[in-house]
């Protein structure tokens, strides 16, 4: 049962990563390496509950609370990136 | 599992490689981070990849893109591919892959690094220090001369960032602009989530004796938090907290408590970081130098990772 | 009770497996960007609680399940903030819904027709 | 044939090495280059974990009645280069800060064309 699932999060994993490689926009990426940070949580913590990893359960935490600052400094930053596009992109959809 | 992921990680590093949009490049940087945490988790090591995570995924990413926000982020059209590098690197490749067909085999028992000092390190940790985490133990007690050359070259590299960038002191923005655009959900959940980051801090700090953690990550931790504070409420929310100009003192003092620390057991009679001097027994002594150098090498890397973060968003693009 | 135990635990894991999956497969196949956000962000905050919950069923009462509630709370508290974060910064950034512009060429499309 | 399971870890280890050193080397990005650093960084960090993995042990940290663990000792002093690395790769990007502030561009061409202009006009401005 825990591998069937590993296996389901590892093939997940691929999903995402070609979303990642593929990505038409940027935000696509942003999107892919937040979801993947979540399912290496995941995956940490099927797996180490089956292989009997010791203290697995502090390191899923703290994935869990980088994916998040990571995810919010990739829009951050990027946001100040594209002031300048953004307005010309406004343009054009008006 | 650990070849899935190695597989991951040679696709996603050759993929960084191809990729012009440096964003994108950062982007998979993190991903290629968050899996060598991975790795190391399978290959036994939890320690380290705790620092990997929270160093490679966090930080690094963190300063990668406050980099790009301030040259640019897109790449020049790639020049040809050159062959010269291309060969140099293939045969440097080609021989330290022929190195490694002598090596021994992963996970092998009898391997020469297997035999050295570490069977000492495991079978007296218990006795000698008395700290469950092996880690913990051969970082701050067995090895305290090591971690202190490295608590000082973190605080070097910082004071050099800090000559380097200087800290802008932005003024704190006026109530009521949003430098994420609108984003109240984000601003009500962060406002929620950074005492418990801090706590969690705390907690790796601490706990670093029995399980996962210690001064370095800790220290990592706790600065996310406040990098994670002014990323969403907008450059020099975090200064009003800690100001810029208190971090090269508080950095000093965490490496002036790790030498503290030393000095007090030399004074003692011992030899330098022998902490067995430091209290009644041997074992308690262990506990409270440890304890000591932890926080001393925690209090040195927040302060340092928090500064270089500012040195980083504070400065403005110059046309 | 066990038994119980065995099979709840199961349901938990084979649930959440399969929502994983499908993410991913909506991540990939989905046209445009929100479809991708509102696929993968609906079923992340469904697929951790129950593959967590599946963990926890299995460790029963001890610190490590406490620890796991947290780890819970966490990932459902952040992953449809940063779901709802991006999908704004992209809204907010000329990224446009493509159910819009589809559209508005297919009724460009029909007036010019007939 | 156990000896190509054996020995992966240590080859993606030097084919990810490769990956960093041929951006360092032949990447005119300077940002660029900080990336492939820190994936070369990376890449020891990975071999020098496979080298204390023991297989069947637990992670070293002490569980009463447990002998076999893996080597604590790579572990200690990846942790601490960890973090020595990501000082380092700090004090790398400022540079790259700086110059970019003092030639306006990150791309070695750029540079150097900027350079040589630079000590044309001192040998000009010569005697």
């Amino acid at each position: 049962m825990l591998l069937a699932v590993i296996l389901a999060i590892l093939l997940t994993m691929i999903l995402i990563l070609i979303r990642a490689l593929l990505g038409p926009t940027a935000y696509d990426r942003m999107l892919a390496t937040n979801l993947f940070g979540t399912k290496i949580v995941l995956l940490m913590v099927v797996a180490g509950h089956a292989l009997g990893w010791s203290s697995f359960i502090d390191v899923a935490l703290l994935y869990a609370m980088i994916n998040f600052v990571s995810t919010i400094a990739i829009m951050r930053f990027f946001e100040h990136q594209g002031a300048s596009s953004q307005a010309a992109i406004r343009e054009r959809v008006k | 599992m650990d070849i899935v992921l190695l597989g991951f990680l040679l696709l996603t590093a050759i993929a960084a490689i191809r990729l012009r949009d440096l964003f994108a490049v950062v982007m998979l940087f993190g991903i290629y981070s968050f899996l060598a945490a991975g790795l190391f988790m399978v290959l036994d090591a939890v320690d380290v990849a705790f620092t990997e995570a929270a160093v490679g995924a966090g930080i690094t990413t963190v300063l990668m893109l406050a980099t790009l926000r301030l040259t640019g982020r897109f790449e020049r059209s790639p020049r040809p591919v050159r062959l010269l590098p291309l060969v140099v690197v293939a045969m440097t490749g080609a021989a330290l892959i022929y190195g490694t067909l002598d090596a021994p085999l992963l996970g092998d028992v009898q391997a020469p690094a297997q035999q050295h000092v570490a069977p000492r390190y495991i079978e007296r940790t218990m006795a000698e220090v008395g700290t469950p985490n092996m880690v913990t133990a051969v970082l701050a007690s067995y090895r305290g001369y090591d971690t202190l050359g490295e608590t000082v070259v973190i605080f070097t590299a910082g004071l050099a960032v800090l000559l380097l960038l200087g800290i802008t002191e932005v003024p704190p923005l006026r109530l009521g602009r949003r430098v994420i655009n609108d984003q109240v959900v984000l601003h009500v959940i962060v406002k929620a989530l950074i005492p418990f980051i801090l706590l969690f801090g705390a907690y790796v700090q601490f706990h670093g004796d029995y399980g996962a953690g210690g001064g370095f990550q800790a220290g990592v931790v706790v600065a996310t938090g406040l990098v994670l504070y002014d990323l969403v409420f907008g450059d020099g929310h975090a200064q009003l907290v800690v100001p810029p100009t208190w971090l090269p003192r508080i950095a000093a003092f965490g490496v002036l408590v790790y030498g503290a620390v030393g000095l007090l057991s030399l004074l003692q009679g011992k030899a330098l970081l022998d902490y067995s001097a430091l209290a009644q027994t041997p074992l308690s002594g262990q506990h409270l130098g440890i304890m000591l150098v932890e926080l001393g090498v925690g209090i040195t890397v927040f302060a340092v990772v928090l500064a270089i973060f500012y040195a980083f968003s504070g400065r403005r693009r110059q046309a | 009770m066990s038994d119980w135990i065995t099979l709840a635990s199961g349901l938990c894991f084979s649930l959440g497996g399969f929502l994983c999956i499908t993410g991913g497969v909506g991540l990939l196949r989905f046209p445009d960007f929100f479809s991708r956000v509102h696929a993968a962000g609906v079923t992340e905050t469904l697929a951790t609680p129950l593959l967590l919950s599946g963990v926890m069923l299995q460790l029963g009462w001890s610190q490590d399940s406490l620890k796991l509630l947290l780890v819970m709370a966490f990932v459902l508290a952040t992953n449809p903030t940063a779901a709802h974060a991006m999908a704004k910064a992209a809204l907010d950034g000329g990224l446009r819904p493509q159910i819009e512009q589809d559209d508005t060429t297919d009724q460009e499309g029909r007036s010019s027709k007939p | 044939m156990n000896m190509v399971p054996g020995l992966f870890n240590y080859w993606v280890a030097v084919l990810l090495m490769m990956a960093g050193l041929y951006v360092v080397i032949a990447q005119p990005n300077l940002v660029k280059k900080m990336v492939g650093l820190a994936l070369f960084q990376a890449s020891v960090f990975i071999f020098y974990i496979s080298i204390g993995k023991v297989s069947g042990a637990h992670a070293p940290i002490f569980i009463a009645g447990e002998t076999l663990y893996s080597n604590p000792l790579p572990h200690v002093l990846i942790l601490t280069a960890i973090v020595v690395g990501v000082a380092t790769t700090a004090v790398g990007l400022a540079l790259v800060v700086r110059i970019q502030e003092a030639y306006g561009s990150v791309e070695e061409d750029d540079i150097d064309a900027k350079d040589r202009e630079q000590s044309d006009e001192d040998d000009g401005g010569g005697p």
